[in-house]
């Protein structure tokens, strides 16, 4: 599953997460899921970037050649 | 009267009156009398009456004498000097001797005549003359009148056995261009005291017809130069001046010109000139008739010579002017031509130029296009590669700012710091979950779980 | 028609014409056109004038007999 | 007319004549007229020089009267 | 057609083209149809000077003669 | 008519013509014209010219006789 | 379909993916596929180019011939 989330809403619930966070919306019980939530998040958020970079250079590539 | 008277005889008387007067009046005396009357005898010698008068009347009066011998000599003399012989009626200036005769009384000799007295007396008469006639503004009347052009009919004064008349009128008669002059005779006096008069009647005469006449003329010749002082006579001088035709005068001397002779309108010295004068005249009219002929055929020529050059010469100049506006016509004609050509080939020239030069900018224009797109496309290839990388790397570090603030609020990280988290039935410890005497409680810390119970609560607020 | 103009009106005509070419009021489609009627005029003129020639020529000729 | 014309004034328009004509003052339309005038004159003025007119029986008649 | 155009019409419509090509009022896809066009146009106005220019020279050839 | 013509007013006319063809007052149409009619005026000066000279040197020469 | 697009429309399509990318309007998601449609565009554009200019030069050879 986490497979298919787009990177859009990867960065978004990231970003929520990191609110609720900081506003003290959640309690130090779910604290440790939401934070657990966002390092996968993160990860996901990170590969699709890079999985990005190499795609444009692949083909930015081509054109110059 | 005792005594007998003494008786003397006449003859003792006179010859004493005789005695005395030669012994008192010796020499010889000049004397001015006025001499009334010559009184010359068969034999020669002279008696003349002697006055003397004042305002007309006589207050002296003598007899003269003069001797034969004398009178020869002072005649001559007098005639030579004043052109005029002794006369009655003279004032002279006389050298006389007083002499007395016992037969024939008391006279006085005249042995001598000053002629150059009588000379001035009769010039001082000719002066009067003149001067009265200038007075009376008749001086050049005659001479003021139109003179004929051609003086053809002439009143002639004259006396018909003058030699001067006939000396005239052969020279006016037998002139050899064929003249015709008509010619009046008017019989006068010419000289001598009643010459005046003569003439002036003669004058009056010509005067009633004088339409018949263009001059007078007055001719006298062979007379010499005596008695010609009737000349100076102011009468006839007059009538000299005033008479209405011109009046030409041939007297014929070679004195002092007479007034009748200045007042004329032309003097002659002698009839035969006066003649000559006439015919010249006459050639003076007859010479440019003659010569008209000569000067028209002359100037005649001159004229139709000079016309005819006039004609020759508009005719050439018309020529040349009509050739020449032709030949200025084809020069103008050709220079159009050649206009048309230059023209022609400088618009030709003109439009070739225009359409290289739009054959050029098509070429370059269209260069310079694609070359514009070339570069703008470039631009976008150049842009893409970094835009795509600034928004990976932008993306990169949104990821990481909240990777940190994750790891920052992970509860984990504040437990390693020695905090620990107190838990009832699995929650935290808060006014919803209140803790209790004996409840048991959790605690958490980063390395150890503890489970303990609650052996007193307080409240911290209060 | 061209016989019957007047030598004065065909040079006239013929001068506008040169004119209007060197003023380049004239444009290349009507310049044959032109010219064309330009070499007219110039040959009426040129003969009109060899006509008056030979005339004047022939009056003065007269005129000197 | 010519008969009756004084001598004088013939001699006088004679001899302007000859002026004018001197000084070209004359056109040639006028000289014909005028070289017959003059020579009229001069026919006038040569008669009065060989002419007598006067006759002194009638002058004597008139000096009678 | 392109043989009826007229001189002037093809030389404005040739600078026409060069004016808009310049300006860059045209676009690459029709650069190439303009160009063509502007080539065919100088064609025609070379062929309408040379034709011009022999048939004036013609004329005044004949003149001179 | 030309015979009653004067000859200074013939050779007015005649040095007018001169002068309007000198001064290119005269059209080449108008010279034939012009040209012919001085022609006249010229023979007809001459005429009046001869005809004057022999009436006058005719009246001169009876004259001398 | 890549063949009927126009010179103007790809370069437009080009320059507004660029526009877009530097704005950040196109996620991390789209970005692969709007560079391979950049790059395909601008393939198109440069053959567009070459074409046209060597058509040009084609025509303008012709013509200097």
């Amino acid at each position: 599953m986490s497979k298919e989330i787009k990177y859009t809403e990867a960065f978004d619930e990231l970003q929520q997460i990191v609110v609720d966070i900081e506003d003290g919306e959640i309690t130090v019980d779910e604290l440790s899921v939401k934070v657990k939530r966002a390092s996968e998040l993160i990860k996901i958020c990170k590969e699709k970037l890079s999985a990005t970079e190499e795609d444009v250079n692949l083909i930015l590539k081509e054109l110059e050649e | 009267m005792s005594e007998a008277p003494k008786v003397f005889t006449l003859k003792q008387v006179l010859s004493s009156i005789k005695k005395t007067l030669e012994q008192r009046y010796s020499s010889t005396y000049w004397v001015k009398a006025e001499m009334h009357k010559l009184n010359l005898s068969k034999k020669g010698h002279c008696y003349p009456e002697l006055l003397e008068k004042q305002d007309g009347r006589i207050v002296a009066e003598i007899r003269g004498m003069i001797w034969q011998t004398n009178f020869d000599r002072i005649n001559k003399r007098f005639i030579q000097t004043v052109k005029e012989p002794l006369k009655d009626d003279m004032t002279l200036l006389l050298l006389v001797k007083i002499t007395y005769s016992e037969t024939f009384g008391l006279s006085l000799n005249i042995i001598d005549v000053d002629p150059n007295y009588s000379l001035g007396e009769l010039q001082k008469e000719r002066q009067e003359t003149l001067k009265r006639l200038q007075k009376e503004g008749l001086i050049n009347r005659n001479q003021q009148l139109g003179f004929p052009i051609l003086p053809k009919r002439i009143a002639v004064i004259s006396a018909e056995s003058s030699k001067g008349l006939s000396d005239f009128i052969q020279v006016i008669e037998n002139n050899s261009w064929g003249y015709q002059f008509f010619t009046m005779l008017f019989p006068a006096l010419l000289q001598g005291d009643n010459a005046s008069d003569s003439i002036s009647a003669q004058l009056e005469r010509i005067k009633r017809v004088k339409n018949h006449f263009d001059m007078v003329v007055i001719v006298r010749g062979g007379g010499g130069e005596v008695g010609l002082s009737c000349y100076n006579n102011y009468e006839l001088c007059k009538n000299i001046a005033s008479f209405p035709l011109p009046i030409l005068t041939g007297i014929g001397h070679s004195t002092n010109l007479t007034v009748a002779e200045m007042v004329a309108f032309r003097n002659a010295i002698t009839p035969t000139e006066l003649g000559d004068f006439l015919i010249q005249a006459f050639h003076n009219f007859s010479v440019p008739v003659k010569d008209a002929v000569k000067r028209l055929k002359v100037s005649v020529s001159n004229i139709t010579s000079e016309v005819k050059l006039h004609l020759t010469n508009e005719s050439k100049l018309f020529r040349s002017a009509a050739k020449q506006m032709l030949a200025e016509n084809k020069q103008i004609i050709h220079a159009n031509v050649k206009g048309l050509e230059n023209n022609f080939k400088f618009l030709l020239l003109n439009h070739k130029m225009m359409i290289r030069k739009n054959e050029q900018g098509v070429y370059r224009s269209a260069r310079e296009l694609l070359s514009n797109e070339q570069n703008e496309l470039e631009k976008l290839q150049d842009a893409l590669p970094s835009k795509t990388n600034t928004q990976l790397i932008s993306e990169q570090h949104k990821i990481n700012v909240l990777a940190q603030s994750i790891r920052l609020m992970d509860p984990i990280n504040v437990l390693n710091r020695g905090y620990s988290i107190t838990l009832l039935n699995g929650k935290t410890i808060g006014e919803k979950n209140t803790v209790k005497k004996g409840d048991k409680i959790q605690t958490k810390t980063a390395t150890f779980s503890v489970e303990s119970e609650v052996v007193k609560t307080e409240n911290n607020n209060e």
